[in-house]
């Protein structure tokens, strides 16, 4: 399918469209943003402390005076950081571990399975918990545990579409010419299987959000005074009756990406393959 | 003699992705008493969307009756309040579908779903309705019927379904029963099975059966009357026998003729060039006219309308056979 | 009060952390339950004095070692058995057995021997004339626990309300761990019955969630609130509650590590640490964390109420003085340190976070980083200087210091050179032959004059010519209490007296 | 019946063993010296070998392993660092607030997930439908400590119904309840929605509309009882999710679960503990799943009898 | 003339895990057959929907491991396993044609990308090559050559079907097995797609495997026939002397249950009762006996084995009615 049916067919549906502008727009500010703002994410001002909305301040300021606006584009950073890297490397393992699982079948698959079935028997945040527990804290583990966090389920979903593609009579055509398995996997396989991993992965992102900062907000993932939304909505709850803001815009930051995600996801299921529009995508949170 | 059942040009569209497709055109037919009559046609020529039409079942969104009545009794099931329609159904008007598989719902016993018409129809209570369910399943041939009742329906095989989807529908004894493909999904000493049934219950309960099959064997064993469908319209209309011998609709000729034989050898089989115009294209002449052996360029620009006596209709400028 | 105010049964406490034992030779979290469950043979009042406890009266003899102490009468543990010297005995010897392991030890270890010369007199020999004897003997660990219990609960004492038995007002009637202690009131109480029938202790670890607690009347006393909840309790009234607060005897210190090898051993040079400490400005940060708190800069490395405390004034933010002693150094172009807090104090972390950019004034480049409990607590678990360096290499860490009613206590122990070479006690690895001779004398002697004399030349060397660390806050205790309690009596070890307690029903 | 029954249950045991396996080989993959992380920091040198030996870390991992399953069974779970009390008799303290919790936000969630995603799916496509995703859609993305934050400051603090700590009370755990519970009718509602809508076009559903099953029936009848299959995997998924969940509202709520004990572990490098409550929680996640699996073939009857 | 293949007693079982039960058990899909081949025929395989015809066809190209027996091809035994170089070399000589047209065509290559990629992977030709190739084969099929370009869901069944075709065609096979190739399509394009296979089995020398439930298209396109049920042969015959003689009660059957296009012709004979048995648990004895209205005691002990009829060596039946004379009787067990 082209790139243009797919937009066309993603484009109808408007939530998707606006959350999908939302996540292009948090993308840029992460990246970009920092060049413009006016402070450094540590710079205090001690005597304008919990400074209220204005110009200069467009998010007020925290308990030790420093611009809420600004740590929250750096923060941006480092949640979405976490979130990509720990997806995809965790996604590319987990989809590793199905294709080789749902291909390969025997002993390869119940050895596989069996794996994820363990990994699937910790709930998702306690799995992050004892990762973190293991690995310690810090950027790195956390994104090591949002990692592993995604790998069970996407090789659980990665597996039921290569064994139900293994039994497509395409398939078996390839293997009627000879194909080698290296070339079924690629070329028809995985190419089939793109749109639900690309989905996948989407709704996976907004999930390893979610975690990754319950984890900093337990206080187990990201310390500070690295501005980590968890972390920040961690720190900004002591202070919370007399500045809301520290509390509300890193919570407000952390759902709003999680629902563009989750709309995001739910609009490339639909534009990119209509079939799966009812599909049960792999539980998440 | 009037009809039991009367269609009068229906229309029947579906909402698709590019646009509204028409799926059934201007149909209409007439059904009497004690009569089979088959509705056969190619795969996606609107045989089904026909059959639910008629029991106002076509899902909506994206299905819509655009236009014609279909009179039962006086009444236009089209107009029908949704209660008054729901009487009608599985009463007066039941229905068997294609795939004994999934038709039958797989959480209740099969005995439960044959009581179901019985205790929302006739207020039977579960007791009577449980026996009645026991006679039912006697008389469409299923074995040990008191067992079986309260089976469930992953625990029949294909045949037995399909006989328990009969009994289902013949549970009061409706006037008409539609048969939407019986036997398609079947095997084909289980199909000579379902046949023979449906035979042997038309002759008990005279009741008229509106057969949907593209089976011409199918049709040749039971039906009175044929409606031949192509693209959403009805091209042809006869008693049976008349249109196996002497077919009038270039279509229904190409559909005889391309079945193979098993009384006689061909070297090749005779076959219709070509295939179904896509459904949603606008066609100003005759929509077979593509494919017709017979076809004059007359026939791309003027649209033939399905014209004859009650006994014969036939939709062609240059019917064949037509003393 | 109004006469017929009528008064609640319960109060609840709301509480940061657990108690960590009800074992008095083990329990090293803070004073506000023990002293309420044990006593001990001498108590402190709410103005920190010594005032008589189970001894109503005691003398060291001419030897300065023998100290006699004459017990109360009729004194009954929560278990109903009568309190003797036996009792004492007991409780003395099982702190004195260092193979026991028990937490606390290491406090007695100056102990000679103990015996009972009667029922009602108790003996105590120290081996060296000892300036502490009474405040150690007025310590929550020196709590007077029943002879028969350490018989027979051995280690499981201190775990169960069965094995809880003290003779203070209150006994304890159930644990739950992570969440509840509950406590009755002990109406054969030597001090007479205590006015509040139940007082319940809640762990609400989350300071938020404290502040909450106790402004919606869920909780009637609470603790460890945040600097901004006080304040806003302080000034919006008609919230009902009240702020009390009185001063501690603690601070709050960053700590060298003067092993560092960080940048040429910088750490292991003087004048390196005289200029971050002449690069903070106290003041400042005090102002910013702590202004609600009342919490005011340190003036020593003691608090006032601490026995041998001597006002030692304030250091004041001196770049250019801070400037000049890094070129004296030999690091006029910058200096690159790293810097460890932790959050279990309050404000530790925001206070790290602006010492870090004081710090840049004066052109040091600090990198800050923020450990969990476990790692702090790890960090100084007697590593040797190569193992700390190696593992953790910090060359400034966040501390508390003092908690003692007595100067030795808080000083000989976390200052003096360390025998045995780690960070087990003396966690920055600090050493000054001068410091030392200073604190050993300080300990033999039983003057109080020239005790205060010796500590004060003790501070002079740690605060300013050869600092040990650099101190920050005077640390206050401060409580939200609802307005309708009566008779808080806070003293600046945070021990409460829950005897006279109470709360007006609404 | 039984059979299928014995079978799944005789189905969970090697899940069971790999799952131990896997929690104990957690400290094992932590760098250091088991023996001193097992034990904390101070472990004297002269009592190394005899704590190493009463650890059961002595000997080969196997031997290992096995000790310590066998010590399982006997209800040993290793002494926390921290409290020094046995583990298991320190979970046992803190298992029920935490199944409170669970149990509570399991119920309450499915109720309104099923509710909603039945009502989104009568209403198909229509006001309804969107309003309620969009709201379930909310209720997921929302962090719960984030929700629980705001609900603690509308319902405890402004209005002065409902308590902010602890699980005292019915009226206590009203607010946990709700702030876990929420986080599940998302995929609740979804799950349910798409699973009516899918049944919704079954033909059996035709086949029972054709036959003049009102529609009320057909819905909560014939259509429900297949949407519920699914429904079900997804309710025994939420509640591991819940169990996991829940530590984040023990912990804004101050209530002494095992969630805030396993935090607190980590947070102390209490190996014991850690240890022990991911085990648990882990076992009560399959334990009800296996339960879910028992549920179904009361609604299914294909699982029964096939 | 020349064996093209010969599949001697081959078994294909596949394990299957009941919910209820601990032991797998075994579905015998097809349980000891034997059949040859010969080089320019079309042998036609038809019986009951589960009786095993599929999975014969996928043993033939390797899609399913056999669990026991052989099959020759051009004398080579095929059915141990293969290294990959073999496999192809096979795959140049015997290919498939899938039933479902819908599903055998990977939707995200155009049609041209199918058609070329058994030339990828054989690596013949270069592009331009390739591309004539294509054009070829799509224009052999009845395609016009530009629609190379399309997706396969812009065609209709039956040219989808084609595509399947051209696709098999590409290699040059001799044997093509054809699955089912017409049952999913209507009458008049399964017409053209039973004309195309005519016409192109004269024009690239094939043979084919024509398995199909539909006995009047069997007849129409194979020389010889076999009757499969339940996992076994139980008549082989050419097509003249089947179809006038059926000798099996279950092929007898059979031809009877076809309701003719003929309404003077109505079905009068009694159709055959119950169902099949499961694959899992057949009938000792002749797997036919459960339903068959000649059984006797013997039948429901003794397996008839597949036998000429009447010394005619090219009409074979396995019924006890025909060789009453043969094989020993098993006691019964207790
Ligand atoms: N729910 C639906 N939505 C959209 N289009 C539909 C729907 N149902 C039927 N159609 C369209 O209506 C046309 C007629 O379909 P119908 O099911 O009546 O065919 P049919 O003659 O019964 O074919 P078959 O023999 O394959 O059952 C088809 O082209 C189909 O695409
Ligand atoms: N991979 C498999 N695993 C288990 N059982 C199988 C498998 N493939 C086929 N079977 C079973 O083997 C039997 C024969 O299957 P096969 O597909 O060969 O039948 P068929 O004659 O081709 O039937 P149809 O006419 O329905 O295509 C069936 O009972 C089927 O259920
Ligand atoms: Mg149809
Ligand atoms: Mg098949």
């Amino acid at each position: 399918m082209t790139f243009q049916a797919v937009w066309k067919r993603f484009k109808r549906r408007k939530t998707s469209l606006i959350a999908l502008f939302i996540l292009l727009f948090i993308f840029a500010v992460a990246l970009v943003g920092p060049f413009f703002t006016k402070y450094e994410p540590t710079e205090m001002a001690l005597k304008n402390k919990y400074a209220p909305v204005s110009l200069d301040n467009p998010l007020g300021t925290d308990q030790l005076g420093r611009d809420t606006l600004t740590r929250l584009i750096y923060g941006s950073r480092v949640s979405l950081s976490i979130a990509f890297a720990g997806v995809l490397s965790g996604c590319f393992v987990g989809v590793l571990l199905g294709v080789l699982a749902g291909y390969f079948g025997s002993w390869v698959d119940s050895l596989i399975s069996r794996l994820i079935d363990v990994l699937l028997a910790f709930p998702g945040l306690l799995l992050a918990i004892a990762i973190v527990a293991i690995l310690g804290n810090g950027v790195l583990n956390t994104m090591i545990a949002v990692a592993i966090f995604c790998v069970p389920s996407m090789a659980r979903i990665v597996r039921g579409i290569v064994i139900s593609l293994k039994n497509q009579e395409f398939v078996q055509a390839c293997q009627v010419m000879g194909a080698s398995t290296g070339r079924i996997l690629f070329r028809h396989v995985l190419t089939n299987a793109m749109s639900m991993i690309i989905v996948t992965v989407t709704l996976d992102l907004g999930s390893s959000i979610l975690t990754a900062s319950a984890l900093s907000f337990l206080g187990l993932g990201v310390m500070p005074p690295n501005p980590e939304w968890g972390a920040m909505l961690n720190a900004g709850k002591e202070v919370m009756r007399s500045y809301p803001l520290g509390v509300l815009a890193p919570g407000l930051a952390i759902t709003i990406v999680v629902i563009s995600f989750s709309l995001v996801g739910d609009g490339l299921r639909d534009a990119l393959d209509p079939r799966l529009k009812n599909l049960k995508i792999g539980e998440s949170q | 003699m009037k009809p039991i059942l009367k269609v009068e040009n229906l229309t029947t569209s579906f909402q698709g992705e590019e646009g509204r497709v028409t799926a059934v055109r201007n149909l209409s037919f007439e059904l009497h008493k004690g009569e089979t009559l088959a509705v056969v046609g190619e795969s996606g020529c609107g045989k089904s969307v026909t059959a639910l039409s008629i029991l106002n079942l076509i899902p909506n969104p994206p299905g819509k009756i655009d236009n014609g009545c279909i009179w039962f009794e006086d009444r236009d099931l089209t107009r029908l309040r949704k209660r008054d329609m729901r009487k009608v159904r599985g009463n007066q008007i039941a229905m068997i579908f294609q795939e004994p598989m999934t038709s039958l719902n797989p959480v209740f016993t099969v005995g439960r779903q044959v009581m179901d018409s019985l205790i929302i129809h006739q207020n039977m209570t579960k007791k009577k309705a449980h026996a009645a369910a026991v006679s039912l399943l006697t008389s469409v041939g299923i074995p040990e019927p008191e067992l079986t009742v309260d089976r469930y329906p992953h625990q029949l095989s294909g045949g037995m379904r399909q006989r328990a989807m009969i009994a289902m529908a013949l549970a009061c004894r409706p006037d008409i029963l539609i048969a939407d493909e019986p036997t398609t999904a079947l095997d084909v000493t289980i199909q000579a099975q379902i046949l023979n049934l449906l035979r042997n219950l038309h002759d008990e309960m005279n009741m008229s059966i509106l057969l949907i099959t593209h089976d011409m064997g199918v049709v040749a064993q039971l039906a009175d009357h044929v409606l031949v469908m192509y693209a959403g319209e009805a091209v042809e209309y006869r008693k049976s026998k008349e249109l196996f011998k002497s077919p009038h609709h270039p279509y229904t000729e190409g559909l005889l003729k391309s079945i193979p034989s098993l009384t006689e050898d061909h070297l090749v089989l005779y076959n219709i060039p070509g295939s179904v115009p896509p459904i949603h294209a606008e066609i100003e002449g005759c929509r077979f006219a593509d494919r017709c052996s017979y076809a004059q360029p007359y026939c791309r620009e003027h649209k033939p309308e399905l014209e004859g006596d009650r006994e014969s209709k036939v939709r062609c400028h240059f019917a064949l056979n037509v003393t | 009060q109004a006469e017929d105010a009528t008064y609640r049964d319960t109060i609840v406490f709301g509480q940061s952390s657990e108690q960590n034992s009800f074992d008095p030779a083990v329990n090293s979290s803070n004073n506000v339950v023990l002293p309420n469950v044990y006593t001990s043979l001498i108590a402190i009042d709410e103005n920190n004095q010594l005032i008589p406890g189970l001894a109503t009266e005691w003398s060291v003899a001419e030897d300065q070692v023998t100290w006699t102490f004459k017990l109360r009468e009729g004194v009954k543990f929560h278990s109903g058995k009568a309190f003797d010297a036996d009792d004492c005995v007991a409780t003395f010897t099982r702190l004195m057995d260092t193979s026991l392991g028990l937490r606390q030890s290491s406090n007695y270890v100056w102990i000679e021997e103990v015996y009972a010369e009667d029922p009602l007199t108790f003996v105590l020999v120290s081996k060296e004339p000892y300036g502490a004897v009474e405040g150690t003997m007025s310590h929550k660990s020196a709590g007077i626990v029943n002879a028969e219990l350490v018989e027979s609960a051995g280690t499981e004492l201190g775990t169960t309300p069965e094995t809880i038995d003290g003779t203070g007002p209150y006994k304890v009637v159930e644990i739950n761990p992570g969440d509840n202690v509950k406590f009755e009131a002990f109406d054969d109480y030597y001090g007479g019955a205590p006015l509040t029938k139940y007082i319940e202790f809640l762990l609400i670890p989350d300071q938020a969630a404290r502040a909450i607690a106790i402004e919606t009347g869920q909780i009637d006393i609470v603790t460890g609130l945040a600097p901004d909840d006080v304040e806003r309790m302080n000034t919006d009234d008609g919230d009902g509650v009240e702020i009390v607060m009185n001063e501690s005897n603690g601070i709050h210190l960053f700590q060298f590590n003067v092993a560092s090898t960080n940048a040429d051993s910088a750490m292991s040079k003087p004048e390196v640490r005289q200029a971050i400490s002449y690069a903070i400005n106290r003041d400042e940060i005090c102002e910013a964390l702590y202004s609600p708190l009342g919490e005011l800069p340190a003036r020593s490395l003691l608090s006032p109420s601490v026995i041998g405390y001597v006002d030692m004034g304030v250091i004041e933010q001196d770049y250019d003085k801070a400037k000049e002693l890094l070129a004296q150094a030999g690091y006029a172009d910058g200096l690159d340190i790293s810097i460890m807090t932790t959050a279990i104090y309050n404000k530790g972390v925001e206070m790290a976070e602006i010492i870090v950019e004081q710090l840049k004034g004066a052109g040091i480049n600090a990198t800050l980083e923020v450990v969990e409990r476990a790692v702090f607590i790890e960090s100084l678990e007697g590593l040797t200087p190569e193992e700390y360096n190696e593992k953790y290499g910090w060359d400034m860490f966040i501390m508390g210091a003092g908690g003692d009613i007595d100067a030795h206590q808080s000083t000989y122990r976390v200052f003096h050179t360390a025998d045995t070479g780690t960070n087990e006690n003396n966690y920055g690895f600090y050493s000054n032959a001068d410091v030392d001779k200073l604190l050993e004398d300080a300990a033999a002697n039983v003057d109080p004059e020239s005790r205060v004399e010796m500590y004060k030349e003790a501070m002079q060397i740690l605060i300013y010519d050869d600092p040990i660390g650099v101190t920050m806050n005077q640390r206050n205790n401060v409580y939200g209490l609802s307005e309708n309690v009566e008779n808080f009596l806070l003293n600046a070890g945070n021990t409460i007296d829950w005897k006279v307690l109470q709360i007006r029903e609404d | 019946m039984l059979k299928y029954a014995l079978k799944r249950i005789l189905q969970t045991i090697p899940m069971l063993i790999v799952l131990s396996m896997v929690v104990f080989g957690m400290v094992r993959l932590i760098p250091g010296d088991p023996v001193k992380i097992m034990m904390g920091i101070d472990v004297a040198s002269d009592s190394y070998e005899i704590e190493k030996e009463r650890l059961g870390l002595n000997g080969t991992i196997v031997e290992q392993y096995v000790r310590w399953v066998e010590r399982l069974f006997d209800g040993d779970m290793g002494t926390s660092i921290f409290t020094k009390k046995p583990v298991l008799q320190e979970i046992g303290n803190r298992f029920k607030p935490t199944l409170i919790l669970a149990v509570g936000g399991t119920v309450l969630s499915s109720i309104i997930g099923i509710m909603f995603g039945l009502l989104a799916a009568i209403r198909h496509n229509r006001f309804t439908d969107h309003f309620l995703m969009v709201t379930s859609l909310i209720f997921v993305s929302t962090p719960s400590f984030f929700s629980a934050l705001i609900l603690i400051l509308i319902f405890s603090l402004q209005l002065r119904w409902l308590p902010s700590i602890g699980l005292g009370s019915w009226k206590a755990a009203i607010l946990p309840i709700v702030t876990l519970g929420l986080t599940a009718v998302g995929s609740l509602t979804r799950t349910t929605r798409s699973s009516m809508l899918d049944v919704v076009h079954q033909d059996y559903i035709r086949t029972a509309r054709a036959r003049g099953v009102p529609e009320r029936t057909i819905v909560f009848r014939d259509a429900f009882r297949n949407a519920l299959i699914p429904v079900l995997t997804s309710i025994g998924l939420r509640f591991g999710s819940l169990l996991a969940g829940a530590t984040l509202v023990e912990t804004v709520f101050s209530i002494s679960g095992l969630g805030r004990f396993l935090v607190d572990g980590v947070g102390n490098r209490d190996y014991p503990v850690v240890q022990g409550t991911v085990l648990v929680m882990a076992i009560s996640f399959v334990l009800v799943n296996l339960i879910v699996d028992l549920l179904y073939s009361a609604v299914d009857p294909r699982i029964k009898y096939s | 003339m020349n064996p093209l293949l010969e599949v001697k007693q081959l078994k294909v079982h596949f394990p299957v895990r009941l919910k209820s039960q601990f032991r797998p058990a075994y579905v015998r899909a097809v349980d000891g057959i034997d059949f040859t081949i010969y080089k320019g025929e079309t042998f036609g395989l038809v019986g009951e929907s589960g009786c095993g015809k599929t999975t014969t066809g996928k043993a033939i190209v390797k899609l399913v491991e056999p669990s026991a027996g052989r099959i020759f091809y051009d004398g080579k035994d095929i059915a141990r396993p293969m290294k990959r170089a073999e496999r192809k070399e096979l795959a140049r000589n015997v290919q498939f044609i899938f039933q479902d047209p819908f599903s055998s065509l990977d939707p995200r290559l155009t049609v041209g990308k199918i058609v070329e990629e058994p030339l990828i992977i054989h690596g013949l030709g270069d592009a331009e090559e390739r591309r004539k190739t294509v054009a070829k084969l799509l224009t052999d099929v009845g395609l016009s050559a530009d629609r190379a370009q399309s997706f396969p869901h812009e065609f209709s069944g039956g040219q989808r079907q084609r595509i399947g075709v051209a696709r098999a065609l590409a290699l040059n096979p001799s044997l093509i097995v054809c699955d089912e190739p017409v049952s999913a399509l209507d009458v008049s394009v399964q017409a053209q797609i039973l004309n195309l296979m005519k016409t192109l089995q004269d024009s690239y020398n094939l043979s084919y495997l024509f398995i199909s439930h539909n006995l009047a298209v069997v007849k129409h396109l194979c020389d010889r026939i076999a009757v499969m049920y339940l996992g076994k042969i139980v008549e082989l015959a050419g097509k003249q002397s089947l179809f006038e003689k059926p000798s099996h009660p279950y092929a007898e059957a059979l031809l009877a249950a076809i309701p003719l296009p003929d309404p003077e012709a109505l079905m009068h004979d009694e159709p055959l009762e119950g169902d099949m048995p499961s694959p899992i648990k057949p009938p000792p004895g002749c797997p036919f006996h459960t339903r068959c209205k000649y059984a006797f005691a013997r039948c429901r002990i003794d397996e008839p084995q597949l036998l000429p009829l009447d010394g005619d060596a090219d009409h074979l039946v396995a019924c006890h009615l025909c060789h009453p004379d043969t094989g020993t009787i098993h006691k019964i067990k207790k």
